[in-house]
């Protein structure tokens, strides 16, 4: 009996199903909490013309930047696409659609998209680029744009410790988009540090129902660090 | 004299207050951290998820799971928490961050801002920033008054893309610390030993003050 | 003969599959929790914020913080979760629930369902009900098939006010098990004993069969 | 120097300010996870004209309940007002307005406005009473109606643990609505049932951070009991 036991043998069977043209929604914030070998598998199956979701779209050669040079990606919806070249040249080109959204709009999509509100007002980017082609709406005099949902073929999410049933919790600020990408994939795929045993984890204190959750994986991590700040260098503080 | 970078993050963090709940942006804003008085506490947030962000770690303490949202490794004070993306915006679009500092490009006289895109040349993302400057009541903006080459940044209209529409009320350059209403710059304070004159020439939209305007206090 | 409450909660349980997330309404739905078959696993979702509801506690157990929907007590299992009304709905709505049983006071043959509201008898509002109706994908719908009075509660039009618009598509009365589509109840089983004349008699709406429908099986 | 310190020392404090046609938010599911003594101190200080925004409204002299006989409500937004017989009598009455709304849309609602959304759209109750005066719109084939946030002068919420700085921990499903509330009062006011040490609480287990709240009092609840179902009883499965 299959029951509740989400957990999968390898990660060609996590990504079993993914096609050319899907719509893939990742968490990760930076190269934070993001889920390397679930994107590695990716690569290696060079599955194209990929639109995909995610804050940013990594470093060159490391997570979503991987997919980067197979030009594997066709569309890319993110609020954050510095720090690396290849993107910027294939966007400058045209190679890459780019639908560049704030950070807290694109937060806002994934999580309306898995919790079926198709649609939301924000006053971010009212009077911006971002608001072109949007309705605008006023309540209580003030300015509001219209944002639609967004859900994807597949969400693949870094969690840190999971049971077999899926139930999840995160680390840190590797939390992140992580929660709300895993409501939003019609099939979510997870990779975790740990596997505990059903029961271990405090069930007020689970991040992410396993309800969401289709596929579970345990890993290994590179977990890059992208700016390495130490004190006490005043240096470090960075721009 | 013009401001260092420090003097500007020393200015601002006489606007805090004790008990605040503050997103410091990228650059000058983080130097902010350094100053917050004695006598006061002041909580950190950090939009990919953290309220009450500390120093940067050491080689023993640097955690590649805890960092800020300008993607470096930092630690964490007592009492802090962590959360979601769609949980820390709400924060901020919610209202409920009590200052927020960041940098621009550009301001105009109708609190307009400019900080995330020069097309053809720098088009990075906006990140955070629009839902930061839409999310907040009380934001500052630091940065520099003009350009390298004397170009003024304070516009009577904002030349590059906009971050937010008529949602900045003070700026802090260099040189002036300047306050935005009724489509008009009010000189507030100066930086020591400039001159009323001189800011008048940097900048390009409507200034306007009343009476002797102060030198800055540190 | 009719179908006894706990008949009509055991054929809804053939309707399980092993892995199921499912939610229960109030009355005959919540008996199906009794029936779940031996070799199948399936997780109770309530909606006040609960995944893995488990049975009556005993009195010492019992916990006045964990209560299911119906503000009864109850218990958990291994690997339940607890969470907030917004995410529990994000489940319901967001169609992550895999199946949704609940009662009803009409159904008809456009898939409407009215629930909730006796205009000027019992006005004790939806609860969650409209949510489960929109949210679900699979949705079973579990009620006696006519009145005491032998008035159908199987209509052509909804005549109280309903809590769903075209969301039903199968029904599992006393004396049937039946689909709606283009249109028609879609008479697939019958409760061992009754007639399709009996059926056809109680039903108001327009309702089909093709050949012999089959008895229930238990 | 007060900085993040919470906790004042009394209920009047911790009411304090609350005024004659406010809008109040309250926590709790039933009689599950309601602030029993912040509702007393209502009762207490007799504010009246009260707007009142929480799922349920309690049962005759417990919880929210206890606002009714002195005509304290003048609105209530619930999903659920059964189980309460002055509750019903006063709406049949005309004297309590009530605005009965569906408990997810409820819960987005609540959500929604301290999140800074003024309005979304949801299938819930579409072509029924609820989407009365309401705007229908299509999004993927599908019908939705606009939903419009709400806010409150006061939220008021029942949490398990919280440290000074109004951290807050819930504890199964008492949690309910309270950690929507919270964040939906422009004075959010919280009683506790322990106040731990500042750092005591594990950073990744917080359900409320404490920016979201502004006052914090340690209380005694009475935890009552609507329906005691006990096993191993069959007969007790309810209806």
């Amino acid at each position: 009996m299959a029951g509740f036991d989400k957990i999968v043998s390898s990660y060609e069977e996590a990504m079993a199903g993914i096609e050319d043209g899907m719509t893939v929604v990742s968490g990760g914030f930076g190269s934070c909490g993001i889920p390397e070998n679930l994107i590695k598998e990716i690569y290696r199956k060079e599955t194209k013309e990929l639109t995909v979701v995610s804050n940013n779209c990594g470093i060159e050669g490391y997570g979503l930047g991987l997919l980067l040079p197979k030009r594997q990606i066709k569309k890319m919806i993110a609020s954050y696409v510095g720090e690396n070249g290849e993107f910027e040249r294939q966007m400058m080109t045209g190679e890459l659609e780019v639908e560049l959204t704030p950070q807290g709009t694109l937060a806002e999509k994934i999580r309306a998209g898995g919790a079926g509100i198709p649609a939301f007002f924000t006053a971010t980017g009212y009077g911006t680029l971002v608001a072109e082609g949007k309705e605008n709406r006023r309540f209580n005099g003030r300015e509001y744009i219209l944002e639609e949902s967004i859900t994807g073929d597949f969400a693949i999410i870094k969690a840190w410790k999971a049971d077999r049933y899926g139930n999840l919790v995160f680390r840190k600020t590797a939390r992140n988009f992580n929660p709300l990408a895993a409501t939003a994939g019609k099939i979510t795929v997870v990779e975790v540090e740990e596997i505990v045993e059903v029961g271990e984890l405090d069930p007020d204190q689970i991040h992410t129902p396993g309800i969401y959750v289709n596929r579970l994986i345990q890993g290994t991590f590179e977990k890059r660090i992208e700016q390495r700040t130490i004190q006490p260098s005043s240096a470090t503080t960075g721009e | 004299m013009a401001l260092s970078r420090e003097q500007i993050a020393q200015r601002v963090s006489q606007e805090l207050q004790d008990g605040y709940y503050v997103n410091l942006g990228i650059g000058i804003p983080t130097l902010v951290a350094n100053y917050i008085p004695e006598n006061m506490e002041v909580m950190l947030q950090s939009e990919n998820g953290l309220l009450g962000m500390g120093q940067y770690p050491t080689e023993e303490t640097i955690d590649a799971d805890l960092i800020n949202a300008g993607k470096q490794t930092v630690t964490i004070v007592k009492g802090a928490s962590f959360f979601d993306s769609a949980e820390s915006f709400a924060m901020i679009r919610g209202g409920h961050v009590d200052l927020t500092v960041l940098g621009a490009f550009e301001v105009d006289t109708n609190g307009n801002i400019a900080s995330y895109m020069i097309p053809g040349k720098l088009i990075k993302g906006m990140g955070g920033a629009m839902d930061l400057v839409a999310g907040a009541d009380n934001i500052i903006v630091t940065m520099t008054h003009a350009s390298k080459h004397g170009e003024s940044k304070l516009l009577t209209n904002c030349t590059l893309p906009l971050t937010g529409k008529g949602s900045i009320k003070k700026v802090l350059t260099d040189l002036a610390f300047i306050e935005i209403k009724e489509g008009k710059f009010h000189l507030l304070e100066r930086a020591p030993g400039v001159s009323v004159e001189e800011i008048i020439k940097l900048t390009d939209g409507e200034l306007v003050f009343k009476g002797d305007v102060p030198e800055m206090q540190f």
